[in-house]
């Protein structure tokens, strides 16, 4: 492991404390939640909730995931290239522009279908 | 050195068995956090190869970007009803034919090459600024295969749209 | 450009949900129940569950002599107690046949239209905060103290008034009264104007508002909706004119109206008619004649048989009672038409195809008070 | 012993940092919470906290008190396991990504290669936390918010992910150290050469923290309290340590990538040597407020207390204030080769990044105090129609000013300039395609 990444560990530890340490403080001072009747049902404002919980959600989030891992892998490319900017030149850049080209007249698609529209 | 060694079986280990865990829970929640334990674990292998940009990728885009999808998916299919299917139902002899020559392959791979392609060393020493490293391969030998690369997400966009919108109609 | 519609029609997700709203929700003001069935986020129906304050005011009203229940119309709508009782003395006056001497109609509009400018702050301060503005609740309530501190100087109390009797007023105005209505007045021309800028020209609070729960004149009016809510769709109608009570025929004074009926003109048509309720007061609080404040109607209030409708402009639109008398101290039948509750007949109509977003503001836009809906 | 002291010596030093800059995270989390109530109440004509200590000074260890007896809630049907864990990794995440902020040039934690891939990786395991509590709480609410919320960060994500590109490529580096280096070296915070990308990353910043006006995942008049409704006592504050703790690496985020981190403005100005006092001023400031507050509390038994608090905190004050002004030939050994005043020039780094994250929070609460909020679909469509394609704008007209600024031997700020009227340009179209 290199060095450097060791402290990150050390603070994940230490972060890892944070939860732990007052959960347990929280377990010896608080009151044990009693279980009585329908005191620990879920309810929504109220009243007992109807159907599922856990039901199916509208497909607008997946498609939004999926695109979100397109973009993010997209920006994961250039963050090389703008590290390296000044040793690729003018090079780099039009490979980039092509690269961005690409998407980004799939990113047109996408507005003019309403993909990106919620609604 | 010990401590490197040790730790790279602690987490081959971790990553191992939460894999195993993934295939074995029954409910898909509980799969995609092991998956995410083993992800978590294969990057740190890497770290511990020194390849520091794929490890901060395999973090970001595995699990930021990837599991955020699967637990997206999972939370559009129905839990309950998924459950009560049985898991591997009229498949398994299929999945267990590729398993089974997937590691026949795999042996054999390891066993024919073994005197041709020795493991190489993790790089001793220093770090090398591998972003650095990585863009000027990247975009200077390995052009073509990067600009394909945006021809792939292009396909993966349209794709997920068109999906969507055929279960629609 | 795009048709939306291609792809967000859904597959996968889009089992319809039930999502309860109420009546523990921080936004349906009260005890407000709110069923609503979601296509992902989408409303496609909604069904408002009501009843939970109910406490059978009219029924009551049925068991008590005309002046014992005047304090119970207090708590009706109860961010608007004087409105109510100027509405109820003035039917029960109409019933008897008497009319309040002018200084006790000068005092009723003054005070009334305070209510009113009180009751639109109220409804500012939780209207902005139902869509995530935090801050306007607190300057609309220091302004609206004022107010409460003028009734309390005036009659004792500051949310349950019962300010007015049956026949004029029970008490004279206090010292300096004038004085404090002219400050308040002079103060707040400069405050409402500064709620203005907080929110009219904000452009979340545009995109939020506008062309949301557009509600057409016409569907206004089928609906029998009455306020600001129907003013806000473009009827001008306002009983203040139509049919004017108390000294409201002395004063000029504007009826602002909207133009599209969405909650973004509702807010606007709002605005103005607390900038108006301020013109009124100040007109009336110049020429208060003087005079007597009580009208004869003898110690026993007893009506003769008959029976009477007679409605008001509230602050939330048409308050009407309905009274009919059997010749007896008590009410044969009495029955109050709120307009909080007729107002929100026109809720699922405005819902539809919104978001639950919209929801909280459709409510906040209605401006409904449970305790006036339930009754 | 000795050779375990000699081991242990290379990490003493580090741990010494881990744990002050885990507390040092942890204290100014809690009166975050302070200020925010206190700044607040001010922009609402109230008070706000007065109560507990002075002014309320006291208020967040009375909450964390209350938090800490709360009872502890878990709806039945709630997936236990997923539903203890959740808040967990919300918790980690935020606190794990401070080991990479350089908050002075001598005081991080540590310092790699792809820092700045790395914080990005470890503030989007966050989400994680997010979604699964919503999931696991087994209730609508909670499942909407946690979705709306998941949908929300991911989507400011891409724009956020273009915005710190535009920074890179004036940078060169994913290093957070030599990234504040780079503008020292070159003379001028990132801020003032790309304006977008610092906009977009402070709008994307607060939609990632899920304040307002983006905070509708917690919207409580719709979805009465999102992702963590079901949570309650401490399992319910780790969240809202988390989220805290995500406000001040977002404004650390950006005061390392486009304010200069750790420098002084002007810092190559000699004629403004003298802020280098201002943390003196300060300090000097506070105590003057601590005393006159100590002599305003009536002199009664009941308030002796606050008045000793009072007193304390300005002598405290006063005697930091001492301590930074010690010159250094009182030092043993005459402090040779030390600048004049060794502990003020130590702490200038931290006071000015700590001043300039101070200034962002501030910001997110100011804007708390005043935005209504956006409805979710308005949120997602300035996200997608509206901050990306401007930040890939920025980034593409960026790329372009700087290789012009090569050929042409055009000055870089002018090019860039250049390329931000550009991309503004893009930025007025697409809103009026929009309207």
């Amino acid at each position: 492991m290199p060095e450097n990444y060791v402290p990150i560990l050390i603070f994940a530890g230490l972060a890892f404390l944070i939860p732990v340490a007052t959960l347990w403080v929280a377990k010896l001072v608080r009151p044990d939640p009693r279980d009585v009747g329908y005191r620990l049902k879920p309810y929504e404002c109220g009243i007992p909730p109807e159907g599922d919980a856990r039901g199916r959600f509208g497909v607008r989030f997946y498609v939004i995931a999926i695109l979100f891992v397109v973009f993010d892998v997209e920006t994961i490319f250039l963050f090389p290239w703008a590290v390296e900017y000044d040793v690729l030149g003018l090079f780099g850049l039009i490979e980039m522009l092509v690269f961005l080209a690409i998407l980004i007249i799939g990113y047109i698609w996408l507005y003019m279908k309403g993909a990106l529209d919620w609604v | 050195m010990m401590f490197a060694q040790g730790s790279f079986y602690v987490l081959a280990a971790v990553a191992v068995v939460s894999a195993l865990l993934v295939i074995t829970r029954r409910n898909p929640v509980h799969s995609a956090i092991y998956l995410i334990v083993t992800l978590l674990s294969v990057a740190l292998l890497y770290l511990q190869l020194q390849a520091e940009f794929i490890a901060a990728v395999q973090i970001i885009l595995y699990i930021g970007g990837i599991m955020v999808l699967f637990l997206f998916v999972i939370m559009l299919v129905k839990l309950d009803v998924a459950l009560r299917q049985p898991p591997f139902n009229q498949q398994w002899w299929v999945a267990g034919a590729a398993a089974l020559v997937l590691a026949v392959e795999l042996v054999g791979v390891i066993y024919l090459g073994r005197g041709t392609a020795a493991l190489p060393q993790a790089p001793p020493g220093s770090l090398q600024p591998n972003t650095e490293l990585i863009g000027r391969t990247l975009y200077q030998n390995y052009m073509l295969p990067f600009e394909i690369a945006s021809l792939l997400l292009l396909v993966a966009m349209v794709g997920a749209v068109l999906m969507a919108r055929r279960k629609a109609s | 450009m795009a048709q939306p519609q291609d792809i967000s029609t859904t597959v996968l997700g889009a089992d319809e949900i039930i999502l309860n709203m109420g009546p523990q929700h921080p936004a349906t003001h009260g005890v407000l129940r709110v069923k609503l069935k979601l296509d992902g986020e989408k409303v496609i129906g909604s069904e408002c569950i009501i009843g939970y304050l109910h406490r059978g005011v009219e029924k009551i009203g049925e068991n008590r002599s005309y002046p014992q229940f005047a304090p119970y119309v207090d708590r009706t709508d109860y961010v608007a107690a004087v409105s109510n009782g100027l509405g109820y003395c003035e039917a029960v006056e109409r019933l008897l046949g008497v009319e309040a001497p002018p200084r006790a109609r000068w005092v009723r509009t003054i005070l009334t239209e305070l209510q009113r400018i009180a009751s639109h702050l109220l409804w500012l301060g939780t209207h902005a905060l139902d869509i995530g503005a935090i801050t306007p609740v607190f300057y609309t309530f220091r302004e609206r103290e004022e107010i409460l501190k003028i009734f309390e100087k005036y009659c004792g109390a500051r949310l349950t008034t019962h300010a007015f009797r049956i026949g004029g007023l029970q008490y004279e105005t206090y010292d300096g009264f004038e004085e404090d209505v002219k400050k308040f007045c002079r103060d707040f021309e400069e405050k409402v104007d500064e709620y203005g800028e907080l929110l009219t020209e904000n452009r979340i609070w545009v995109e939020r508002t506008r062309n949301v729960g557009i509600l057409t004149a016409q569907d206004a009016i089928d609906l029998g909706v009455t306020g600001p809510v129907l003013r806000g769709s473009g009827v001008r109608w306002d009983i203040r004119k139509a049919f004017p009570y108390a000294a409201y025929a002395q004063f000029e004074f504007d009826i602002p109206i909207g133009e599209r009926g969405d909650t973004y003109d509702r807010y606007l048509v709002r605005m103005e008619e607390m900038r108006q309720a301020r013109r009124i007061i100040l007109q009336a609080v110049d020429s208060i004649p003087e005079g007597p404040i009580l009208a004869r109607v003898g110690k026993v209030i007893k009506p003769p048989p008959g029976e009477v409708y007679h409605s008001i402009e509230a602050p939330k639109g048409e308050l009407g009672y309905y009274i009919v008398s059997d010749g007896t101290i008590q009410p044969y039948r009495l029955r109050i038409r709120p307009p909080s509750f007729i107002n929100l007949e026109a809720f699922d109509k405005m819902v539809r195809g919104h978001l639950v977003a919209d929801v909280v503001a459709i409510i906040g836009t209605l401006d409904i008070v449970l305790g006036e809906v339930d009754r | 012993m000795t050779l375990l002291l000699e081991t242990l010596k290379p990490y003493l030093l580090p741990l010494i940092r881990v744990l002050v800059v885990f507390l040092g995270i942890s204290l100014i989390v809690a009166y975050l919470v302070y200020a925010e109530r206190k700044i607040l109440a001010h922009l609402q004509v109230r008070l706000g906290p007065m109560r507990v200590g002075p002014h309320g000074l006291l208020q967040p260890i009375a909450d964390g008190l209350k938090l800490l007896l709360k009872e502890d809630i878990m709806p039945a049907g709630a997936d236990k396991g997923v539903f203890l864990l959740a808040p967990v990794i919300s918790v980690i995440a935020a606190f794990t990504a401070f080991s990479l902020i350089p908050f002075a040039p001598n005081f991080y934690i540590t310092d790699v290669n792809v820092g700045l891939l790395f914080l990005i990786g470890i503030s989007s395991l966050g989400i994680l936390g997010i979604i699964l509590g919503g999931w696991a709480s087994n209730s609508h609410y909670p499942l909407l918010g946690a979705l709306r919320s998941t949908a929300q960060l991911v989507s400011y994500e891409v724009a956020l992910g273009f915005a710190l590109v535009s920074a890179l490529l004036l940078a060169g580096t994913l290093s957070m150290v030599a990234i504040v280096e780079a503008q020292q070296r070159q003379g001028v915070w990132f801020v003032f050469l790309q304006p977008v990308a610092f906009f977009i990353l402070f709008v994307a910043a607060i939609a990632e923290t899920n304040r307002n006006p983006f905070d509708l995942p917690e919207a409580e008049s719709e979805l009465v309290a999102g992702f963590h409704t079901e949570y309650s006592g401490f399992r319910f504050s780790l969240y809202f340590l988390a989220e805290y703790a995500a406000m001040i690496l977002v404004s650390s985020i950006a005061v390392t990538l486009f304010l200069g981190g750790w420098l002084r403005p002007f810092a190559r100005v000699r004629a403004l040597d003298f802020l280098d006092f201002t943390p003196v001023a300060v300090l000097v400031l506070a105590a003057a407020w601590c005393f006159r507050e100590c002599f305003r509390y009536p002199a009664t038994r009941e308030w002796r207390w606050q008045r000793l608090l009072l007193l304390g905190l300005g002598v405290g004050a006063l005697g930091i204030s001492a301590g930074l002004l010690l010159p250094a030939r009182f030092l043993p050994g005459g402090g040779e080769g030390l600048p004049a005043f060794p502990a003020l020039t130590a702490i200038q780094g931290v006071f000015w990044f700590m001043s300039k994250v101070f200034l962002f929070l501030f910001g997110f609460i100011w804007f708390r105090g005043t935005f209504p909020r956006y409805r979710f679909d308005q949120l997602m469509s300035l996200g997608w129609h509206f901050m990306i394609p401007v930040a890939i704008a920025n980034v593409i007209f960026c790329s372009l000013a700087i290789v012009l600024s090569r050929q042409m031997g055009w000055g870089l700020p002018a090019t860039l300039w250049l390329g931000t009227a550009a991309t503004l340009l893009v930025a007025a179209l697409l809103r009026r395609e929009k309207a």
